[in-house]
């Protein structure tokens, strides 16, 4: 105990020495991350001094091993620094698909050398993964993906579609679920890695109702992946035809992540933001929507409760397996319900689309993404089965 | 008087669901002005067309040139215009303004009237100050200057004041801002001087704009109904207004189910169609339900306010608020389900169910949103 | 139209002269209306004298047929009828299932001779009927009874059970599903009429949550049925194993009555009562509450505009015909919901059971009472299935 | 603190959990004591039985000869009480009194300490006036009398009063009716002369009062805390009785959720077990969601007024109301959903579907009910 205030106290500091004063500040949107590979640019100085120092030290991936570009903190020392970058609202250094989703799948099913290669380059930001898992026929039913590997012996020639590739065309590799063996539903794909440089991939953004597109539709023509990229590096991750069992493990993890990812107390309740909001323009809140922001407020409130029984009891083992579910179901539900109460607060002017008064239509822009909340990383109706069928047992479910 | 369409109002309704599913489509209005960023937001061809089928001038009364129909006429036009998302001035210039105008002068009438009915004007209306809809509290400010008036103040969510040839204008002319008394519309015309627009494209690809008036010079005879006696003309504007946004809202709402339904039977996952799974099946036939009893309190405060000849008696005030509120609630409950049930497809731009919600949004807010008629429906309930 | 107005002045008048002052006030519970039947007796001479007076009219059941025992009234008239009997808050002379439900069903597949005997006893109240639909294994999947008859040539032999028997042990005659061939289960089923004081025939009353019983478990053994009561008046109505079109069409019968039963809009918006009634005690509403007493007040009053319509609808024959689906469901969760918030109202004075001041606990039990609602008749669930079937065209539904 | 049980408080539920799932269980204490009639509504026994295994004083300071636990154990006991429907002066006597004689003098707690550690005393609290939970209004008064007070006035909703050996009275000893100061509480002993009761049975079978003083005479020494100044305590008082409530809620919540849950997977209709309907399926697991986000809340709330000696930092009040409003809306969902998914039987008397329903209708009542505390979180966040 005695050394977590200490190795608290040192890291303040740390924090007070090397986190630039525009770091402090909130990720306005996507485009004002740092998402690395191979041709990031820094947004500005403060940006880069922020990702140098926080390389330097372990801490794009505090928690991973120092071997593989991580500080090595154990799961209580990650908890301070993550509270004290909290505290000061610091940004993370680097944000990445290869953090969030792949390394944690290497973590566990990956070989030493996929480790050795594929963290280190992650931890350094060098190269910017996506996630190639939809197809247009597979959505929620996502095991009857259609895009094919051919068996060439040493490699595979790929041919298929994803979609909802997040940022494909940004993106420098991807990890991908492809077919390798049409006998079998579940036990027929591989988790490939591949280069999005590759002949025969190339990717459409897809224009999202929210007017950005983060997503492309990606295309896959006579790609040939080989099977392994050298010594203990194969290709995939897991075993060929086993790659199911990595994105359950993954689409587990990616539920855990977004369930929470809810947000602090300090922003869930909004009833007041909105009173003074309203203030500010010499008005006040509708009684009726006055109401709805208190029970929203319960609700949020008590959300945030249950986030933090929930990672407290992941960290000793006591959460249900399948408890990151109903974190998502009920995360994902209140997000977009807050910004429809954010809406009707806003009124009119929170209609505009793109004036400079509303930062080119944040309000809307933001609300109308919400609504892929409860779709993308599983949806709304998969949780729900989840939940009726693993934790609550019932039949046929 | 049943509460369905009778036969004249049944061929109405033929009439113009067919003319605005060929004409007003969503392909044909609604993407082809925004994609193009038109600074209208709107088609003046479709709204000539709209002129040639009489819709334009159909509140205007017989005498005026129009074809002195009722709330539940226009609310048939409005709803189809509502399914398929069309962007029009009607509701600005057919309902509202025109049914300020009912109260203006032989003179006034003469001045805008004519060019409503021929599809050449279009018309907006300046009401709320704040974003949101307060038109208790009026604060623009109309003095008395030689024989008319000099108008200073602001207003917001002007929808199409950018393209209007003539704004009704709720302004202040005795009085402190809450009061109920003294308050005068004005029908400011286009070039008036020191009147500004600052434009802005609302979420759903319409035009609005901020309109400032800085010593704006009227005439006496700008001036619709009595001077210090406007209430009563803007408070039979706002239900007519209001009735007329709950039944676009009735075409938002079941035009956004229509086509989720549609895709219930069409889309597959785990080897059967979606609309086989009986929690979609629920949540369908709720929606449904929700619909069928929006649309039947729209047309029940049609006719309300129809029977009263627009002035609005106690009930037809309260149905008219049940009804902006009942049908805010239900097309925002049809377009969230219709974009969740759409699933990922149903956030691309490239699929229609997306525009509904954000249509829906817009339509939510104009004239006061469902959590303020739920308010008011309480206020005039005495509770 | 000028007729129509002379019988509106004249049924005016008739209720003026008819209708005693004590038959005015509203219904306060089932065992406050007059049900008729061989043990009936009158609670007191209001009660008696109304009822002689609508008698002699044709008015206990206005729109039958003058030769069964109504007044032959046309559906305007009736309509009139109506309007007027409400203006004065009259209450029906007569309460029976015979009206509601076996009437309804004669007039359609009963043959002359059962018309004319059973029809005019129900219209003079002379006999009181109760319902045998459902059967312990048989809720929602009604068509899966399994009460059997065997055929004996003249007679049936009735086993089996039913249960939700409204006051079975009051009435002196049941209409009754009974399967009668068990090999095909939709015809297979037969509509009869017998005499619960057949031998075999048991009632025993199922206590409610309310505290009330008006429900009896029935109980069938060997119970025999004639298969005719004399000329032109078999034992049961359609044909035989073709039991389930009358109950069909029963059922819809049911739920367009539960539909249209809403309450006019007098009493559909609540929140004013309520404040009032908080008022009384010096009082008042939460805001809250007062926001959720308004939702629903818009949802009531929307939903009594569609009451409206859809009884406009049906007389001119535009009415979807599964819509009384739709009433129903709607209707029963609106008046449970009413309930809530009237308990929610009435603070803890409306948790007593069976003190004076509440009249016996008439809030709470009468809010314990609306909670059947959505399961008699049909449950929401099944009217949610009909709707997703018949009127959105699902697949599979 | 992690928001789970530690080890001595998991060792606590087992405990709690078999032994009032074998005591305290629906047949042997609700129906059991419901069906005779019984004037008390509650199980003397079981109150010993209760005291024996520490429960009755598990609040009581261990200075004062209890077991100075807090209230996540006292949490753990009344969800256990939830569960069971067990009708129980636990919340009255063990966290709402108890928490009051805290603030006592060594006199008082001499008086009625032991007797409610013990299992031979049981305790009431008297708040409200009105059919609301409004502890901001007193109007109850008390007037200096020579050394003591005369006390005048009426309390709704005194839950258990006709059994109390004493009552915990809110009244007024100065200022006016909704003032914050001048509040005292007093302890009133069950004998005080111009006491009287009427007793009403409630419609979760439990007894309350409606309980007159007409120039009640008491002692100096019935004042609890101080004179004037018992706001502060009347506010710990609701702070203990209210999350004590809210766990006892989270146990209704989950008893008829559990009991639902089981059935959907027993009872058959169109040849498949019910709990095969997805639309039931997602209903079900709904509700599971929202039953472990109230336990989540009400652990939280308890550990924070726990973490602060029950004295109520204003985020522990915020907490408090938040468990308060979460879980009787989750409650009410629980036992609706319940009631509902049973059918027919679950509108009968001799499945405990009902009693559940009618339990959490009580407890959702009881210092305030859902929305109360949502209305509070709104005051308490400032707007």
């Amino acid at each position: 105990m005695a050394d977590l205030e200490t190795f608290r106290s040192e890291t303040r500091a740390w924090l007070e020495a090397n986190c630039p004063a525009e770091m402090r500040e909130p990720v306005r949107d996507e485009d004002d991350a740092y998402w690395g590979g191979r041709r990031a640019k820094f947004k500005n100085d403060a940006q880069k001094a922020w990702f140098e120092a926080c390389l330097a030290k372990g801490y794009t991936v505090p928690a991973w091993p120092q071997a593989y570009g991580g500080a090595g903190l154990n799961p209580a020392e990650a908890k301070v620094l993550r509270e004290e970058m909290s505290r000061i609202n610091a940004r993370p250094p680097l944000s990445s698909f290869g953090i969030w989703m792949l390394g944690p799948a290497l973590l566990h099913f990956g070989t030493e050398g996929q480790k050795q290669r594929f963290l280190n380059e992650i931890a350094r930001g060098e190269i910017r993964w996506c996630q190639g898992y939809s197809e247009p026929g597979s959505g929620s039913d996502l095991v009857s993906l259609q895009t094919f590997g051919e068996d060439k012996g040493d490699s595979w020639v790929v041919n298929g579609q994803k979609i909802w590739t997040s940022y494909a065309d940004h993106a420098d590799w991807i990890f991908c679920l492809v077919r390798t063996d049409k006998a079998d539903k579940y036990q027929g794909i591989t988790f490939m890695l591949f280069d999005m440089a590759s002949i025969g991939v190339s990717t459409k953004p897809i224009l999202l109702i929210s007017g950005n597109s983060p997503f492309c539709e990606t295309f896959f023509d006579n790609v040939s992946v080989p099977k392994s990229y050298g010594d203990d590096c194969p290709a995939y991750v897991g075993q060929i035809n086993r790659g199911w069992d990595v994105a359950k493990y993954l689409l587990g993890h990616e539920r855990e992540m977004i369930s929470g990812a809810g947000g602090g107390d300090r922003t869930a309740a909004i009833g007041a933001v909105m009173k003074r909001a309203a203030a500010r323009t010499g008005d006040e809140l509708d009684p009726v929507l006055r109401a709805e922001l208190a029970m929203f407020d319960v609700d949020a409130l008590a959300y945030t409760a249950m986030g933090e029984k929930f990672l407290d009891e992941i960290k000793v083992g006591k959460a249900h397996p399948a408890q990151p579910n109903m974190m998502k179901y009920v995360g994902t539900e209140l997000n977009k319900r807050r910004h429809e109460l954010m809406m009707a607060a806003g009124g009119s002017r929170s209609l505009e689309w793109d004036s400079e008064e509303t930062g080119g239509g944040k309000p809307s822009r933001g609300w109308l993404r919400t609504k892929a909340n409860s779709i993308e990383g599983g949806t709304s109706e998969v949780m729900l089965n989840v939940i009726a069928k693993r934790i609550l047992d019932l039949p046929g479910a | 008087m049943p509460l369905y369409h009778n036969d004249d109002q049944a061929m109405l309704a033929d009439t113009a669901r067919g003319f605005m599913a060929e004409e007003g489509n969503i392909t044909k209005q609604l993407r082809h002005w925004r994609d193009r960023n038109c600074k209208d937001g709107f088609g003046h061809g479709l709204w000539k067309q709209m002129a040639e089928m009489g819709f334009t001038g159909m509140l205007v009364g017989e005498d005026d040139g129009g074809l002195g129909m009722g709330h539940v006429e226009a609310g048939i036009v409005l709803e189809e215009i509502g399914r398929n998302l069309t962007p029009s001035p009607f509701l600005t210039s057919s309902v509202l303004a025109a049914t300020a105008l009912k109260h203006g002068s032989a003179d006034v009438k003469g001045r805008y009237l004519p060019g409503l009915i021929a599809g050449d004007s279009v018309f907006a209306v300046a009401i709320d100050e704040t974003a949101k809809h307060r038109p208790s509290r009026i604060t623009t400010r109309a003095e008395r200057s030689g024989n008319g008036f000099r108008l200073s103040g602001s207003k917001s969510f002007v929808v199409y004041g950018g393209s209007a040839d003539m704004i009704v204008v709720a302004a202040r002319t005795s009085g402190s801002d809450d009061d109920d008394d003294g308050i005068t519309l004005f029908a400011v015309p286009k070039d008036a001087s020191g009147m500004s627009h600052d434009a802005v494209r609302l979420v759903d690809s319409s035009m609005a704009t901020h309109t400032k008036f800085d010593n704006v010079e009227l005439d006496g005879d700008a001036v619709i109904g009595e001077v210090d006696g406007g209430r009563e003309v803007l408070n039979a504007m706002l239900l007519a207004g209001r009735v007329g946004a709950a039944a676009e809202g009735v075409g938002v709402a079941s035009g956004a189910m229509d086509m989720t339904v549609d895709y219930l039977k069409q889309r597959k996952q785990f080897g059967r169609l979606i609309g086989e799974f009986q929690a979609l099946q629920h949540r369908a036939s709720h929606l449904y339900s929700e619909v069928e009893i929006a649309r039947a309190v729209t047309i029940k405060a049609q006719q309300l306010l129809d029977a009263n000849d627009g002035a609005g008696s106690e009930k037809a005030e309260l149905m008219v608020a049940v009804a902006k509120a009942k049908v805010g609630r239900t097309a925002g409950l049809a377009v969230r389900e219709g974009v969740q049930m759409h699933g990922g497809i149903g956030m691309t731009d490239e699929y229609d169910i997306g525009l509904y919600m954000k249509r829906d949004r817009a339509l939510q807010e104009f004239l006061g949103d469902a959590n303020y008629h739920t308010n008011r429906v309480a206020e005039l309930n005495g509770y």
